[in-house]
């Protein structure tokens, strides 16, 4: 069966891991079939606008929807609607309940790898933070991981969990400008994504705080900026996600199961590779010519 | 006598800091006229609010009915006592139907649904009665000030009380209305009612009063019986002096006759006002009067351009103008006084000092657009003084003065405009006779300087008093004009125009 | 007598045949003309744009489905766009209708979990919304605060107290009872007409509003307190009783949108659910011809305003428009609507 | 008030001496001290907040350092309600100030990547608010639509111009021209007190709409245009000029907020950034006391209304508050702030 028209419905597009998703997705369907229609909608983190961009891409008759889902449950039932109109359904970045296939970075071993470089830099011993993002199940993940990690090292003392820093870089920045003040001694910082991550450095700066450990999750193109700028030593670490890649193996599954071939395992995993200052120069970031 | 109906004793009232009311008494009785006189801001309507509920008394004082004491709660204790009331400041709402609005707050339901037809069905009468031209089912956002006035008369007729309260009824209507509702007042007097009865205007006092009330500055100065009843002893007692010579008129067009400012030539909307032509001359008052609804205010729009014009056009000093907007017509020395101050003219937020300088702000500004504050409050206290406007300070917000002053703050802006040409829409609407003359004589020494000056008004003896000459309105057009000559103008022959009666006797 | 049959008189008298009461009869008549303009409102755009998107859609609009995707998409979105008229027509706002509608489908989930309790969810829902409206209503009314301040604090404090009653989680319920109501359609025709549930709820609160705006005491009230009110006050209407029932009913349809949307989602979540649903339920009723300053309007226009959201919404993703792209269009259709209302408004008063 | 004029004068002429200048000069001291009442506004507010936080975080909040944070957050929505100020006074209201904030921050980053123009980044941003902020205003006023779906509309739009611009990524310059307006101070003696760039920029907004405001022309007229638009055409002022201004105003101070903002993260995204800011920003303005009808108020509460909602977030922080329970405080804290100034306004006309 061929690949006609494709619906993607992310969390939001003004994300550049979203837009990076989109290409990869845009660049695989096109491979399949230089005429495809694809159309890709932001849900704004809004659950009753995804239902309702599923609805959509029913009624526009699309063959298949790649899915960055809201919430793992809640949009259950609306890809059972999908399916029962004959649409093939693919998760990317998070796992959906009954999707055909999840294609997504394992968020839980990318918390841990992050939160591993902090333990270790800081000799298993040392006041952390981890400041937390809006409650998705990929940020919820990487908390989860992060605390794995932490709470295996006694030494280790989390001050705070508990602050939103919106998955911005402003967010981030006030976030930290509070802990700063708050703590008079920090010694890393965790941030769910880059943008808070850079946003804690800007802060840290600001009030010329140093010897702090800022590590994150995403290996977006700002933080690569980073990792290579002098000025922002305090960033040492993402753990990178390629999102590019993961549509385009979302895109491949799920024309797979369009033409009958079940993959293996309905969740793939894709591990996380943890971006440092020593080895940013070899990563290849998700803009990065990936037409190979 | 028969028993009073209402007995107030030692009402008072006060406004935080401001004692409005101070220990007055008032006693009613039934079948009369009585008239509450007072100059602006003597407590007329906050006396007659607290009597309706819509104030709350201080404590000590005292209201009976009946001989029985009353505690009114609330507008709904003011109705249940038997106490209707047409408010000074219109308070209609201008979405809703006129039905809707004579019976709102008693609506009429079946089976908890609205009874629209019945409703409609119970105003048609007491709109007749009143000789509206209006139906029932029209928004009274599509009426104008004199209609909507007729609808608050009809909804405190409509009331069946047995006390009524108007307070300045006549205010928005001519002299035909007038009359029509003098009449059924009498009507109402004969059937037993109970009527207090607010008003500026002398001649209606003497026409209705049975006995007069006199307030000033909240305290009560005494009552007059139907034989004592005469002007300068009201005046004195309302202003505390004399007030000679009432109609100011020292200016004579015809011994310096100036030159046409102003000529509309067959200037019309399509809708209201159809094919008008008038001039004004240098030095004269002209006053435009005619029924409610004649289209005296559109016109007024029209040639100041607040309005669309669909022909003709608008002649200053010989030269035709384009005048699109209201800044156009005082570009063009034209000044314009609202008949709606309220709406159309104050800015009650702000203080009179701005309320007096706006329009001339720019001229005053200094480095184009810096604020001449030194001259603006010079200018403020010299109108203050020259119109004896009464308020604290210039600086006091334009809304906390009574609506004499508001008016005298409003006529200032437009006199520091220096205008050519002034246009003035009922200019002495709800003012004392006190500030009343002070207006006429600024209008005479206006016309001395040489401004032409335009004035509608629905009060006929004003137009009489003061103008020397007078064009008459009647839907739409120009019904025809007399000139004040060796025989003064005659209210019978301007009625006779306003409604066109003349055309019969013809 | 009045003027009119003065000038009628002189009319007979003068020049003029003019009939007397013609022109009065014409007025009327012209005002109803208008009047039925302005209830129509925003039916040609709608129009317009539906067949605007099935010619750019190839025909996909105007399906069976489609157009009960789209009307299903409205159903929220009218019921608290419904509650918003009555608001606004009293010259107030809501801004807190999205956050209550999310405390809502919490509520009502978190009930729908108890064994005994569950069919209680929807009553329960509902009744939340309803609660949180009052309070609104309470502290505009009694304590005389401005209502955007009041729905604003309440925007903030009740999306704070729907995450915390799932606790910053999800909360699913795959047998949530009455699920029908959110995905299920009621069969009028059988195999040929059916009608989304959804959008039957939105229809009856739509149908109720009109009937108590227009066929009862307290729809006047409502009215008379937007279009002036001190008047409303001076006539004797309890005036804080009106606007604590306005808040109170846009609570309560708030939460019925909560359990709509429970019903649909047989989930919710205190942080992603009616995420500013305030500004497309006030677009629809501005977009619907309801007047900012109160007192004018109507709730079939508010029904149209909804519909045209969903109609944009759908079509623009039907004819496969980047989510970007989107931004842009709705932004622009939305000015354009009212320029294009106002406009012909201008047009029909003209004539 | 007039009647104490009036009573002063007719008492003298009446009966007693008593001293006719005396009662008008309690008058008006009496209504001097209600005014300055109104222009401190929510100073005590503010002040209460601050020592609360200070005491319940252990004496943090009251450092240097933490004071220069607070008043670094409230720059942006400072300057941002500082042209909502302008609006309010009108009776309007500019949503669109969020999107536009982005959009500008978005076109000077895109410049100042350009090796040559990089320093034109500036004036650029803030031309761009400019320009989106006229064309509401000529929207606003010369087709007569109302404020809040115009600029509900840009909200729409100019956000979707905003990611067009940065085709949808996080554009980033980490190496700006006048990054120090971001991030810098301003030393004034050495060592000891330095003031925020940012800061230095928002008391230089707030002055000059200040001086706009009180002392020319322009000022007095936007005023009158609240106060009674209608009353104000027909005393001759042009209105549509007005209108313009204002929404000019607001959107070239949103682009001086997308200026400072991109100075501050180096970054923008066309999306996430100022993402309801626009609701911060009104919040500001009716915390400081201007009336939502227009005609009222002061650029003075403005500020005090924007430090407000500065110390909350920073305090709440500070002192350990979850982010849930933020929302929930923060919006209850919004309106009993509201409820004590009316309170409080209310005592000091009884007295
Ligand atoms: N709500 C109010 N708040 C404060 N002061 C008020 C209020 N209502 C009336 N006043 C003041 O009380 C005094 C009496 O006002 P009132 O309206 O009763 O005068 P009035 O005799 O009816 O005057 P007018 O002839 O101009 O209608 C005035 O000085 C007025 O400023
Ligand atoms: N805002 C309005 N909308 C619609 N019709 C109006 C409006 N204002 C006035 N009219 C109508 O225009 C006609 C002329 O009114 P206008 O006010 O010009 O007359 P007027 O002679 O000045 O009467 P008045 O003494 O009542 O002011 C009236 O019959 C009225 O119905
Ligand atoms: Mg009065
Ligand atoms: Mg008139």
């Amino acid at each position: 069966k061929e690949l006609k028209s494709i619906g993607i419905s992310l969390g939001s597009l003004g994300n550049p891991f979203f837009v990076a998703l989109s290409k990869g997705a845009e660049f695989e369907a096109k491979k399949t079939n230089p005429n495809v229609k694809i159309t890709t909608v932001g849900f704004e983190y809004d659950l009753g606008k995804q239902v309702t961009q599923i609805d959509n891409f029913i009624a526009a008759g699309v063959d298949l929807i790649l899915l960055n889902p809201g919430d793992p449950k809640a949009v259950g039932p609306a890809i059972k609607k999908a399916q029962a109109a004959g649409i093939v359904v693919v998760a990317v970045d998070t796992a959906a309940e009954g999707a055909d296939a999840t294609v997504t970075t394992n968020n839980v071993q990318a918390g841990e790898i992050s939160c591993q470089y902090i333990v270790d830099k800081l000799g298993g011993k040392g006041d952390v933070i981890i400041e937390n993002g809006p409650q998705v199940s990929a940020v919820i993940d990487r908390v989860v991981g992060c605390k794995n990690v932490l709470g295996k090292n006694p030494g280790i003392k989390v001050l705070s969990n508990d602050q939103d820093g919106k998955g911005s870089r402003e967010g981030g920045l006030t976030v930290a400008q509070g802990y700063l003040t708050r703590f008079a001694k920090i010694d890393a910082v965790f941030a769910i994504n880059d943008p808070q991550a850079i946003g804690t450095d800007l802060a840290a700066r600001q009030q010329q705080r140093t010897g702090i450990v800022i590590t994150a999750v995403d290996g977006a193109p700002d933080i690569e900026a980073a990792l290579k700028d002098p000025q922002a030593a305090q960033i040492q670490a993402s753990a990178s996600q390629d999102p590019f890649f993961m549509a385009r193996r979302a895109v491949q599954v799920g024309v797979g199961i369009l033409n009958g071939q079940k993959p293996a395992s309905t969740v793939e995993l894709l591990p996380s590779k943890l971006v440092t200052r020593d080895n940013v120069k070899e990563y290849k970031g998700w803009t990065s010519d990936r037409s190979q | 006598m028969s028993e009073p109906i209402l007995e107030m004793r030692r009402v008072s009232k006060s406004f935080f800091s401001i004692k409005a009311l101070r220990d007055v008494d008032l006693t009613v009785y039934p079948g009369e006229i009585h008239a509450l006189m007072g100059e602006n801001g003597a407590g007329k309507s906050t006396l007659m609010k607290i009597l309706s509920g819509a104030y709350r008394p201080d404590p000590g004082s005292e209201i009976r009915i009946d001989g029985q004491p009353v505690q009114i709660n609330g507008p709904h204790g003011g109705r249940a006592a038997g106490i209707a009331i047409i408010y000074q400041e219109l308070s209609l709402a201008p979405n809703l139907s006129v039905a809707e609005n004579i019976y709102l707050g008693r609506e009429v339901s079946r089976g908890g649904l609205l009874a629209r037809e019945a409703m409609q069905a119970g105003v048609g009468p007491i709109l007749a009665r009143l000789g509206a031209d209006f139906t029932p089912q029209t928004l009274v956002a599509n009426l104008s000030m004199g209609q909507r006035q007729l609808v608050e008369i009809a909804r405190a007729l409509h009331a069946r009380s047995r006390i009524l309260i108007m307070d300045e009824p006549t205010t928005a209507l001519s002299a035909g209305e007038s009359e029509r509702l003098f009449a059924l007042i009498r009507q109402l007097r004969a059937e037993g009612l109970a009527i207090i009865y607010i008003s500026h205007r002398m001649d209606e006092v003497y026409a209705l009063g049975d006995r007069v009330t006199v307030l000033r500055d909240g305290t009560l100065v005494g009552s007059l019986d139907k034989g004592e009843i005469r002007a300068d002893a009201i005046v004195r007692m309302m202003v505390g002096r004399d007030v000679s010579s009432f109609y100011k008129k020292d200016h004579d067009p015809q011994a310096r006759p100036g030159a046409p400012v102003l000529a509309a030539v067959d200037i019309g909307d399509g809708r209201r006002v159809k094919g008008c032509s008038l001039t004004v001359h240098s030095g004269e008052v002209v006053g435009l009067a005619g029924l409610i609804g004649a289209g005296r205010t559109e016109l007024a729009h029209l040639i100041i351009g607040a309005a669309p014009m669909t022909s003709g056009h608008v002649e200053i000093e010989g030269r035709t103008v384009s005048i699109r907007t209201p800044g156009e017509a005082l570009d063009a020395g034209i000044a314009y006084l609202t008949e709606d101050r309220k709406a159309l003219g104050l800015f009650l937020d702000m203080s009179c000092l701005d309320n007096i300088n706006l329009a001339v702000l720019g001229r005053d500004a200094k480095f184009g657009g810096i604020l001449d504050r030194d001259k603006a409050r010079e200018r403020a206290k010299r109108a203050f003084a020259g119109l004896g406007i009464r308020a604290a300070n210039v600086g006091v917000p334009a809304g906390g003065l009574s609506g004499g002053n508001q008016q005298k703050v409003l006529l200032s802006r437009l006199l520091a405009i220096g205008p050519k040409i002034l246009i003035l829409d009922e200019p002495t609407r709800g003012v004392d006779v006190g500030a009343k003359s002070e207006i006429y004589s600024i209008i005479d020494n206006l016309a001395k300087a040489g401004t032409a000056v335009l004035v509608i008004s629905s009060d006929l003896p004003e137009i009489i008093g003061i103008c020397d000459r007078v064009i008459v309105m009647r839907a739409g057009h120009i019904a025809g004009q007399m000139r004040r000559g060796a025989t003064p103008l005659s209210q019978e022959e301007i009625m006779a125009l306003a409604t066109g009666t003349e055309q019969l006797d013809a | 007598m009045p003027e009119n049959g003065a000038s009628a008189k002189t009319a007979s008298a003068k020049t003029a045949p003019a009939t007397p009461g013609l022109a009065a009869a014409q007025e009327t008549k012209r005002q109803r003309t208008r009047m039925i303009i302005r209830a129509v409102g925003m039916l040609p755009v709608l129009l317009l744009l539906c067949i605007g998107f099935h010619v750019l859609s190839d025909g996909r609009f105007f399906t069976g489905q489609n157009i009960g995707i789209v009307v299903q998409q409205s159903a929220v979105n009218t019921v608290l766009a419904a509650g918003m008229t009555f608001v606004i027509l009293t010259g107030g706002i809501d801004l807190s209708v999205g956050s209550i509608l999310a405390a809502s489908a919490m509520a009502g989930l978190i009930i729908s979990k108890f064994p005994d309790l569950g069919a209680l969810w929807l009553p329960v829902a509902v009744l939340t919304g309803a609660v949180f409206g009052i309070l609104n209503g309470a502290l505009i009314a009694l304590l005389r605060l401005p209502p955007f301040i009041v729905t604003l604090g309440s925007l903030t404090a009740v999306r704070g107290a729907a995450r915390l009653l799932g606790a910053d989680t999800t909360v699913f319920n795959p047998s949530i009872p009455y699920a029908f109501i959110g995905n299920g359609a009621l069969t009028l025709i059988p195999g040929v007409v059916s009608i989304p549930w959804l959008w039957v709820i939105a229809l009856l609160v739509i149908l109720v509003s009109w009937l108590v705006l227009k066929r009862t005491v307290l729809g006047v009230h409502i009215y008379a307190v937007g279009g002036n009110e001190s008047a409303a006050r001076l006539a004797g209407i309890k005036v804080w009783a009106v606007l604590i029932f306005v808040y109170g009913v846009s609570g309560l349809l708030a939460g019925l949108g909560g359990a709509m949307q429970a019903a649909r989602l047989y989930a919710a979540n205190g942080l992603q659910l009616g995420q500013s649903y305030e500004l497309d339920a006030i677009t629809a009723v501005i977009l619907g011809g309801t007047s900012f300053v109160g007192g004018i309007g109507s709730i079939w226009g508010t029904l149209v305003g909804a519909l045209i959201i969903a109609v944009l919404s759908n079509g623009l993703i039907l004819i496969g428009v980047s989510d970007v792209w989107q931004y842009v269009i709705k932004g622009l259709v939305i000015i354009g609507a009212v320029a294009l209302d106002r406009y012909r408004l201008q047009g029909s008063a003209r004539t």
